[in-house]
């Protein structure tokens, strides 16, 4: 069992590696064989994922002991659900990469790059230890760069630079801050495990501090309102595949570690901080709910659509109660669905017309490919919290329990920000809305549906990659239980001992 | 002590306000002087058993000569490369 | 095989197996669309789906029906079970099965199955059947869960549901702007009144530490003396939601524009579904109302004002299916105010009653407004005049609805409306305000529903009108016709015959026309037509419902002057409109009223203008803030060509000269020299 | 007075500083031997390494003394991180000699510089483990005078500047330094760096206020050979001027010397409180952020490196801040990876120049395309750079971070380490800079001359260090001890 948590996100690294490296300097590798091998290689990681998740083995061993870095991998409640999430998304994108391969390199890097930033997701959601967490955080930035500013928008080179660049610096800013908080809780705590630095808190004085500079930190990478022009940047250059790890894979990062990092170990911290983070949530769903109402470009639109969404998971984790909890980590996983289904098929539109401008007068989706239309209106009903599909739970719930926060905290405050909150869900609703009137109506005026055309239709891959997206997008609507008992235990003893 | 200070002042002065590289040899000697000098004093004064100060004093003396010795080597370089030793012009025609 | 494992008690019906009626009634329906998106290809096969399925869909509700007679059914049944939220806050998401929503249950599966069936023929050329299809499955699921839910999340869920459905019917046809623009509408306007829903049933669920309904109504019935203002905010709130999906003041507007909606979509809108479900919803909650004096009088207000002002809309209307629809407006509004004016004994029946004989009435005249402009090609007072004439099949049916809706005796319409006319009138003798502001209103519009509904039956069997219409082209596709507003049609009245009012769904197109004249379905399949009589049989003996002990209403000692005196006045009000009528191009009473006023009541006052200029200020906002966006990302990118100038700056000091190197030197030393001394 | 002697514990300094009189003997009997200096050299130098290794076991006891007094204190002591730096600056060195071993020089010369780096190696060595005064202060200039005569040895104009200003400022520090010292002795009364003494020193108030004087003194003498900003100014135009194999002889083997010799004051200084330390967090803080800034716009190669060594001392002597072993150890730590690092890319960078031409490889510019070109030595300087940027997959350089500032984070210094996590992301910017050139269509005529087979060797030997080092960072992080 044991091998599973090692084989879960070297699988994919090693795999990356070779093929990053093997390509070129050895042979130049074809680009079936890259695919081939890196299905393996993510298929590798989800049996071990599910392997892992159904009975949870430990490893914990020493690693690197001069600044006291463990090899502790586990996981609980919270992770699962995005470890198993991450490892399927990761198969889902490399289908996806098979059928969309952006030019800008040779495959191989393409793949490996893919390959890289899955095991880097997986690896986070794995590790049980501060530091190795800050490691796997840093994997997969490189790759990431790579695949914005290589295989990016090819049409503007110095916009893809540009953005590859913002998003580089951005996350290591916000990475080396949530490096400082780690060591001084590791300092503090004698260990840098997470549950021993849960056990061991700062002194109130200290937390507030180290609360702030992690979740400016992590706050770059959820991203937090004043901290998010990186995102809109990187997912409209980036290529389909990743922008759908983007915000699947490397988003829920930021607010596992907001979980990991600042609620459990600091919550004096955290109460002292909360009515101000949770302004800048719902700041973000409301600025971001209004930008939607106007932008141009599909992708742009999508990207700013999760930073509203995102919004709704840190206002959950602010209101310092279990229901809110609940709902910033369901609202988590519905939002990794979600954003990759749309990108998955927002980048399949943008693949066929050329361009993502919502100004340009079309023919109805609906008429021209059906499938690709049901995965977008499903895409886009569940974006504006539509309920039966994933959205719903998550806002819904994130509301309630801001409309309660935990005690001590403003209640008045929170009260405005849960109806802020729900007005920025009318605002998913209007843009939503309007995204649909344009593009699954059509914009252009009157005439019979033409006949469905099958070659602009989905098929293959990309079909089943919508497909399985869209499954998920409305399981997870209709059956929210499964999820929440999953977390529920986890939760539990997390606000237990942040309760302390 | 306030010999030293002097002598301190003196050579930083000549060090950073002369432009021909002997003159601001001279002033690091002349602030080397003063750290000798305050060895001297400071080794006459407390009387240890290992005679420290007038030890460094040697070495201090010591280490400048070979100071000077590569000093100069450079400066003639320099001369060779460039027909005058006025520092304020070096790296002008880079 | 349930009998075969002995699992049906036979003498109370009661059924031991997991899945219960109560889930079928939901989950029937629900199952349309997943097996047509899954299985069919063809509109055919989505019809054997469709209409099976509804059909099951009717008999859930009547077995559960029974079994709640026998007393068998399971009050509280299970779904997905509860939401782990943690120890504080429990979420059953349990269904509740009582009598009235057993019977509202009831209507909504007639009145999907009628509406499922005649859909087949009225969309039948129509590519996109399969999904209209489903999208009234949902829609009727949607519908039953709201109506069967025990539980605040629940119900929204359904609630929410039937917006979007709402949305996906009315644009069905989303190659006419007009259309789009309507679905739009339709669906934000009811999700802006939705916005304060959630933090209304989030102040009653928190309140009561659960989202089960028995347990909020039970807490706050205790609390309400202490936090009687939470509650009466949490009721307005709901209220707000209320009125925006029962399309009253000031939501009313998208209603009328819902009409760019295949009439069966109509039909199930108004009939069973969307509007009536704030009825629904608000008679679950009818014990915390009766507490809250404040959001009962601001009910009775809303709904007086918007029964009154659509009974005036409704007869100025010069599209007899936006006339329908307005008397929608006013026909909830009724209902509301059975809510409102209700006093403790009685619980909602008196709402309930009138939802359901509204639902068979109502149906029945869309579908057969349906029926009729599938014959005449058009909705419009030009097309309709005079097409019962024509048409003669028709007649009954019509005649039978149109009596139901102004109230008539013996039809349905005119007990439940009866009914509560006595209540408010009961109330307002008592000194309830909310009663009173009721009364006044209910006068009112019974002669406003008597004058439209004359108007229109008028309309319809207007002669003279029938031989103009004579000559009309074939049935014509909508497809092709562009939208011309009513305003413009008002205003060149004589060219009738080649304006392009699209009508509301074509029958065959063209080519078929040609070799298959007359067109083949000039009438409906015969379930649809059975359906249809079912309708007009139960909207004549439906009264009788009020005498069965479904209803505990009191309809024993009715207040026999009053119902006298309206009646009468209802015959008069009838008298006028027919002299009206009288020597009209069409028979339309209302051609009397100047031409400006009834073009902006076509367009409902204009009130679409305020909502515009609501929206306006929101998109202006957003363009502001993206603007700001921009400077804010500008200001990051603009961190690179910063340093690179200090770079350039600081490169100055770095001639490459060793002068400049001892300065720095020595500056250096003397700040670290003070550094040393001052941090000491 | 009597001494005791431990020759095996001596060999280190002892063998370089004998081999540069060896080599310079043998020049003068058979002259013209041109490289087999260089080869000498090398192995010299790892002959030095290999007599440190029995001290770098754990099993050693630690720190080992000698040169004792009969009274006890010890005038020569070596500690695990002591072990570290002088296996550091002798392993440099010797790749160094190795390095230049193929590039042809006037045959005359090759001596005097085999001689001169062996001497400066020796003076590194020596440095680390001196505790008195003066052995100290000899060490350091031995360390000193042969990298300056480096620079000027070579008879290019630009070198000429280059050693005139590194000269320059090399004699001012030392006569700061000189004075620092004079000043610590007369404050402390003592040539050694004690503990108890300083105590003593710090009790009476004007002593301490002399002391403090002393220590800044020396600090700033000693920032200049660490080129750490302000004193930093001499090193683009060294880099720029010496030949790269000496440009990587300043960055790592006399930036070990300087960081030794600073540790060694360090170690004194502890005991009192944090206010020369503070001017250290100070320095360090402006070099990263100047240095960092500096290369942003930097185009030619060396002195881009130039820079990156003024922002990688920032780096060093962060921990410094704090007061604590852990912060030795950690400034340790980062030196050792930097020094790697830092090696390697020079490595590459002297494969390409000598392969291709010296202008071709400094300026950044023809590093376009390198990796269709030469793959091998593209993804052996990608991996330098990216661990001198502290990401992965070059592990170490990330766990050198970590090291470097957890102390100040563990010392609440939240000033520092926002300056530091800023650093951060702006060297990330600087090292992807180059690294984006690495990708890219390649530019110009594709002259690929072989590699000299030695550099082809070492260019390997580095990628594997880097990969092993990566993935087992605790190899290379124990030789400074726990």
């Amino acid at each position: 069992m044991v091998v599973a948590l090692l084989v879960a996100p070297l699988a994919p690294i090693v795999a990356g590696l070779a093929l990053v490296t093997g390509d070129r300097s050895l042979r130049s590798v074809s680009r079936h064989t890259a695919y081939i091998v890196s299905l393996l290689a993510t298929l590798a990681s989800l049996a071990a994922s599910v392997l892992i998740a159904k009975d949870r083995p430990v490893l914990d061993r020493q690693w690197v002991p001069e600044i006291g870095m463990r090899l502790h991998l586990a996981v609980d409640g919270i992770s699962v659900p995005l470890l198993l999430m991450t490892a399927a998304i990761g198969v889902l994108v490399v289908l996806h990469a098979r059928h969309e391969q952006p030019d800008g390199g040779t495959p191989a890097t393409f793949f490996g790059c893919l390959l890289l930033v899955i095991g880097g997701g997986i690896a986070t959601f794995l590790v049980q230890d501060a530091i190795s967490f800050f490691l796997a955080f840093e994997v997969v930035l490189v790759p990431m760069w790579v695949l914005i500013g290589r295989f990016g928008d090819r049409r503007d080179a110095r916009e893809r630079a540009r953005a590859a660049y913002t998003f580089v610096l951005y996350t290591v800013l916000g990475s080396t801050l949530m490096l400082i908080g780690i060591l001084t809780m590791t300092f503090a705590a004698g260990t840098s495990d997470l549950a021993g630095i849960a056990a061991h808190p700062l002194p109130a004085g200290g937390q507030t501090v180290v609360a702030l500079i992690l979740l400016v930190g992590l706050g770059i990478k959820v991203p937090m309102w004043p901290l998010h022009s990186w995102l809109p940047r990187a997912h409209t250059v980036a290529p389909t595949a990743g922008s759908m790890l983007l915000a699947a894979v490397l988003l829920k990062m930021g607010t596992y570690g907001v979980v990991r990092l600042v609620l459990a170990p600091l919550p004096e911290g955290v109460h002292r901080l909360a009515p101000y983070v949770g302004a800048l949530a719902v700041i973000g769903i409301i600025w971001g709910g209004l930008v939607c109402l106007v932008e141009r470009s599909l992708k742009r639109l999508v990207a700013w659509s999760s930073v509203a969404h995102m919004g709704f998971v840190l206002l959950g984790m602010m209101s310092g109660t279990e229901i809110g909890l609940q709902a910033a980590l369901y609202a988590n996983i519905a939002h990794g669905v979600i954003s990759a289904l749309l990108f998955a098929v927002v980048g399949g539109l943008k693949h066929r017309w050329g361009d993502d401008d919502l100004d340009t007068v079309r023919r109805s989706l609906r008429d021209i490919s059906p499938r690709l239309s049901l995965t977008f209106v499903i895409g886009f009903a569940a974006a504006m919290g539509l309920p039966g599909l994933a959205g719903f739970w998550g806002e819904v719930l994130a509301i309630f329990g801001a409309w309660s926060p935990g005690a001590g905290l403003p209640s008045r405050w929170f009260h405005v920000l849960a109806a802020g909150a729900s007005v920025g869900a009318v605002l998913a609703a209007g843009y939503a809305l309007r995204v649909l009137w344009v593009v699954w109506h059509g914009s252009a005026q009157g005439g019979l549906p033409p006949k469905p055309e099958p070659e602009s239709d989905a098929r293959g891959n990309e079909w089943v990659v919508a497909a399985v997206l869209g499954a998920a997008a409305i399981a997870l609507g209709v059956i929210p239980t499964v999820l929440l008992h999953a977390t529920a235990d986890a939760v539990t003893h997390l606000m237990a001992v942040a309760g302390r | 002590m306030v010999v030293v200070g002097l002598l301190f002042g003196i050579g930083l002065y000549g060090v950073l306000a002369r432009r021909n590289s002997v003159l601001v040899l001279i002033g690091v000697e002349l602030m080397l002087a003063a750290a000798g000098l305050l060895f001297v004093t400071v080794g006459s004064l407390t009387s240890d058993t290992m005679r420290a100060g007038q030890i460094m004093t040697i070495f201090v003396i010591t280490i400048a000569a070979a100071e000077i010795a590569v000093a100069l080597g450079v400066i003639l370089a320099v001369f060779r490369a460039r027909g005058n030793i006025d520092m304020t012009q070096a790296g002008e025609r880079e | 095989m349930i009998l075969a494992d002995g699992r049906l008690d036979t003498t109370t019906l009661a059924l031991d197996l997991p899945v219960q009626p109560s889930h079928l009634v939901v989950l029937l329906p629900a199952a349309v669309p997943v097996l047509i998106i899954l299985l069919t290809r063809r509109s055919t096969q989505a019809f054997v789906v469709a209409s099976v399925l509804s059909f099951l869909g009717l008999l859930a509700p009547i077995a559960l029906l029974l079994q709640h007679i026998r007393g068998g059914a399971v009050a509280g049944p299970q779904t997905i079970g509860e939401l782990p939220v943690g120890p504080g806050f429990s979420i059953p998401l349990h269904l509740q099965v009582d009598r009235l929503s057993v019977l509202v249950a009831v209507a909504v599966g007639l009145v999907s199955w009628a509406v499922q069936i005649f859909t087949r023929w009225y969309l039948y050329s129509d590519p996109r059947y399969r999904q209209f299809a489903a999208g009234v499955g949902l829609f009727t699921a949607a519908m039953q869960l709201v109506v069967l839910s025990g539980d605040m999340l629940l119900t929204l869920v359904g609630w929410e549901l039937m917006g979007w459905c709402s949305y996906l019917l009315i644009g069905h046809e989303s190659e006419r702007p007009k259309a789009r623009r309507a679905a739009y509408k339709a669906f934000m306007v009811t999700r802006i009144a939705d916005t304060p829903l959630v933090i209304g049933l989030a102040i009653l669920s928190l309140g009561a530490h659960s989202t089960d309904l028995d347990a909020v109504v039970t807490h706050w019935t205790h609390a309400a003396a202490g936090h009687h203002t939470a509650l009466t905010a949490a009721l307005l709130c709901l209220i707000c939601a209320v009125a925006g999906k029962s399309a009253q003041v000031p939501f009313q507007d998208w209603l009328p524009d819902a009409m760019e909606g295949p009439t069966p979509a109509s039909a199930l809108i108004h009939a069973a579904t969307m509007v009536a479900a704030g009825t629904v919803v608000l008679g679950k909650l009818i014990t915390l109302l009766e507490l809250s004096d404040t959001a009962r009088v601001v009910l009775a207000i809303i709904a007086s004002i918007s029964m009154v002002g659509a009974g005036v809309l409704a007869f100025l209307q010069h599209d007899l299916k936006r006339l329908l629809a307005w008397s929608t407006v006013s026909q909830v509004a009724l209902m509301l105010l059975g809510l409102a004016v209700v006093t403790p004994p009685e619980g909602a029946d008196l709402g309930i009653a009138h939802l359901l004989s509204h639902a068979m009435f109502k149906a029945l005249l869309f579908l057969m407004i349906g029926w009729l402009s599938v014959l005449v090609s058009g909705t419009t007072v030009e097309r309709l005049s005079g097409a019962l004439s024509k048409h003669p099949a028709c007649r009954t049916t019509v005649g039978i609805g149109l009596l139901a809706l102004a109230g008539v005796p013996p039809f349905v319409g005119f007990f439940s409306k009866d009914l509560i006319i006595d209540a408010s009138a009961r109330g307002g003798i008592d000194g309830d305000p909310s009663a009173r502001i009721a009364f006044v209103a209910l006068m009112c519009v019974v002669l406003l529903t008597a004058a439209y509904s004359m108007r229109m039956w008028l309309i319809l069997i207007h002669r003279t009108g029938s031989q103009r219409v004579q000559v009309r082209e074939v049935v014509e596709d909508s497809y092709h016709v562009e939208d011309v507003g009513i305003v413009e049609m008002l205003v060149d009245l004589p060219q009738v015959d080649q304006h392009g009012r699209p009508l509301d769904h074509t029958g065959p197109l063209p080519v078929e026309v040609e070799e298959e004249e007359p067109v083949v379905d000039q009438q409906p399949g015969g379930g649809a037509r059975f359906g249809l009589q079912l309708l007009s049989v139960l909207s004549v003996v439906g009264g009788a419902l009020v005498v069965s002990p479904m209803l505990d209403v009191d309809w024993q000692h009715p207040n026999v002057w009053l119902i006298g005196a309206s009646l009468l006045l209802m015959g008069a009000v009838a008298l006028l409109v027919r002299m009206m009528s009288v020597g009209t191009v069409y028979g339309d009473a209302a051609a009397r009223i100047p031409v400006f006023v009834r073009a902006s009541a076509s367009r409902g006052f204009d009130a679409d203008r305020i909502y515009v200029a609501v929206v306006r200020p929101v998109i202006a906002l957003a363009h502001a803030v993206t603007r700001v966006e921009g400077l804010l990302d500008r200001g990051v990118q603009a961190l690179p060509v910063l340093s690179a100038r200090i770079a350039r700056r600081t490169d100055r000091l770095h001639d490459r000269r060793p002068t400049s190197g001892l300065v720095a030197v020595s500056v250096g030393l003397v700040v670290v020299g003070v550094m040393g001394v001052v941090l000491w | 007075m009597k001494l005791t002697y431990d020759w095996w514990l001596l060999a280190p300094v002892l063998i370089p500083a004998v081999g540069s009189v060896l080599v310079l003997l043998l020049d003068a009997l058979a002259p013209r031997l041109g490289r087999v200096h260089w080869a000498i050299t090398a192995v010299l130098l790892l002959a030095g390494a290999a007599a440190v290794v029995p001290n770098a076991l754990p099993s050693a006891d630690n720190p080992r003394d000698t040169l004792c007094l009969p009274a006890g204190t010890c005038l020569y002591s070596l500690d695990h991180v002591g072990v570290g730096l002088q296996l550091t600056a002798l392993v440099s060195g010797a790749v160094i000699a190795l390095l230049a071993l193929p590039i042809r020089v006037p045959a005359e010369r090759a001596a005097v510089q085999a001689t001169l780096l062996l001497a400066a190696t020796a003076g590194a060595t020596g440095v680390v483990a001196a505790r008195d005064l003066g052995s100290w202060l000899v060490m350091l200039e031995l360390a000193t005078l042969p990298a300056v005569a480096l620079v000027a040895l070579r008879a290019r104009r630009s070198a000429v500047d280059g050693a005139l200003s590194r000269l320059t400022t090399s004699l001012v520090s030392f006569a700061i330094t000189a004075m620092g010292a004079a000043l610590w002795f007369a404050a402390t009364g003592s040539a050694l760096f004690t503990g108890d003494a300083v105590l003593n020193a710090a009790h009476d108030t004007d002593s301490r206020r002399i002391l403090v004087l002393a220590v800044v003194f020396i600090i700033a003498g000693l920032a200049f050979k660490m080129s750490l900003a302000p004193f930093h100014v001499w090193t683009p135009e060294a880099f720029g001027g010496a030949s790269v194999p000496i440009g990587g002889f300043l960055a790592v083997t006399s930036k070990a010397a300087a960081l030794a010799a600073l540790l060694v004051i360090f170690r004194g200084v502890t005991v009192l409180g944090t206010s020369a330390l503070a001017a250290i967090g100070v320095l360090s803080a402006v070099s990263m952020t100047l240095g960092n800034v500096m290369a942003l716009r930097e185009r030619n190669a060396l002195r881009f490196l130039a820079w990156s060594t003024v922002s990688q001392a920032g780096w060093v002597v962060l921990p410094l801040a704090t007061v604590s072993s852990r912060a030795v150890r950690s400034a340790a730590a980062y030196l050792v990876v930097y020094a790697v690092a830092t090696l390697v890319a020079f490595i590459v960078v002297t494969a390409l120049a000598h392969a291709d031409g010296r202008e071709h490889a400094t300026g950044l510019a023809s590093y376009k395309g390198l990796l269709r070109r030469r793959p091998v030595l593209a993804v052996t300087l990608a991996l330098a750079l990216l661990t001198l940027m502290g990401l992965p997959p070059a592990v170490i350089g990330l766990v050198a971070k970590v090291a470097a500032i957890g102390p100040v984070a563990g010392g609440r210094l939240w000033v520092l380490a926002v300056i530091a996590a800023i650093n951060a992301m702006l060297g990330v910017a600087v090292y992807l800079r180059w690294l984006r050139m690495l990708f890219g269509a390649t530019k110009g005529p594709d002259r690929a001359d072989r590699l000299h087979p030695v550099h082809h060797a070492l260019v390997i030997v580095g990628a594997a260090a880097l990969v092993v080092t990566s993935v087992a960072p605790h190899s290379l992080l124990q030789i400074v001890g726990r």
